[in-house]
């Protein structure tokens, strides 16, 4: 976890949704935003597990690859194939 | 050009009417409409509920990109999303999108377009709870074409 | 699979509705309707009434034809197709076609064609009243696709 | 016109719709089944005027081409292009 006297703008948070907020045991929903240039990079310090083939991302709220820039204060959110309709 | 995250149980010809209500009489000639409903069968399995997720906040986003793409593509005179989530039963509506137009091709092709870019667009994500108290993911879409 | 000429005025809406009541919950999962309605310009000039005319007894006919093809083509549940007659002022609905189906390719594509067969086959005419107080025959249809 | 004294069975009811309805005037509503081959026979009896080109004709409530035959008794209708829904 981020450590929470650190400053917030260097943050990056992260959400999971669906089945994978089920599958991803205690991810951390913040990660440092100095040590993440990709979305996959976000991936690697949330959690302890390899990214599964097929799953979604964004930032702000956009869809995006994983191999997409992100930045400081950036929302990151990971979710399997929507479902909707 | 109206989108809409429900949280209860919605009617969607009354709100099918209601909009339809705020434009002017005579202007347009086609209304195409399409309303998703909850069954109580899935891949030949007995479903008696479904809890809906969304992402608040990108999935409104999404859903207005998608009538500003069908904007793009056909003349519309105007359009309705509205989509529920949250604890729905078999025989309730999950999806309402309706195209007001000029001419019915541009009314069917936009309707059908907002439904398909929506199912592959708007995050939402279903979960299912089947007659024996199981759950489970939805793991894909039925084919749109 | 009802059909029905309606020489007064018509809520589609309310049609829709009430014919879907009849259909056991649960059962169906796509809706797709069309609604056809009166502008009040048309080929670039004001309208202002229209007088739409059928040949009793044939027009039904083929409707009916209409839908049987349709259930031949596509698993549908139900279909509706209702039609004005007479004396039609702009704002009016003049058509509603309504397909209920199990998933949306089925009913989109059936609702479409319910609409373009009935255009090319069910002995409708429409004589329209300009502003001027002149009539006119539509000589042709718009293209649907 | 047909004869009224003629037997019934021996006539072809003719039908006009529409524009077409506006335009042939005064067409004989009843014609002579023995004398009609075919739908082309039956304007031929029923009118002064040659068919129009794009005529739509039934027989009997079913769409058909000029070239059909008829039969006595049937109900014969003509007309333009239809522009319903």
């Amino acid at each position: 976890m981020v450590d929470p006297k650190s400053d917030m703008h260097m943050t990056i948070r992260v959400k999971f949704f669906a089945s994978l907020r089920e599958q991803i045991i205690n991810p951390n929903t913040e990660v440092d935003g100095s040590q993440a240039k990709t979305i996959g990079d976000v991936w690697k310090l949330a959690t302890d597990v390899p990214m599964p083939p097929h799953v979604l991302c964004s930032v702000n709220l956009e869809h995006q690859e994983p191999d997409a820039p992100v930045n400081d204060g950036d929302e990151v959110a990971f979710f399997p194939p929507i479902t909707g309709g | 050009m109206p989108v809409l995250i429900k949280p209860e149980p919605f009617d969607p010809i009354a709100m099918q009417a209601a909009h339809e209500a705020t434009l002017p009489t005579g202007s347009f000639g086609a209304t195409a409409s399409f309303i998703g409903t909850m069954r109580n069968v899935n891949e030949g399995d007995d479903v008696i509920g479904m809890m809906l997720e969304h992402y608040e906040g990108m999935t409104e986003k999404e859903l207005e990109a998608v009538i500003h793409d069908a904007k793009q593509k056909w003349p519309i005179d105007d359009a309705l999303i509205v989509h529920r989530v949250g604890a729905i039963e078999p025989g309730q509506p999950i999806v309402l999108t309706v195209v007001w137009s000029a001419h019915r091709a541009a009314a069917f092709d936009a309707c059908r377009f907002l439904m398909e870019a929506l199912k592959s667009r708007a995050p939402f994500w279903k979960k299912e709870t089947l007659k024996d108290g199981s759950h489970r993911w939805v793991e894909r879409n039925t084919p749109g074409y």
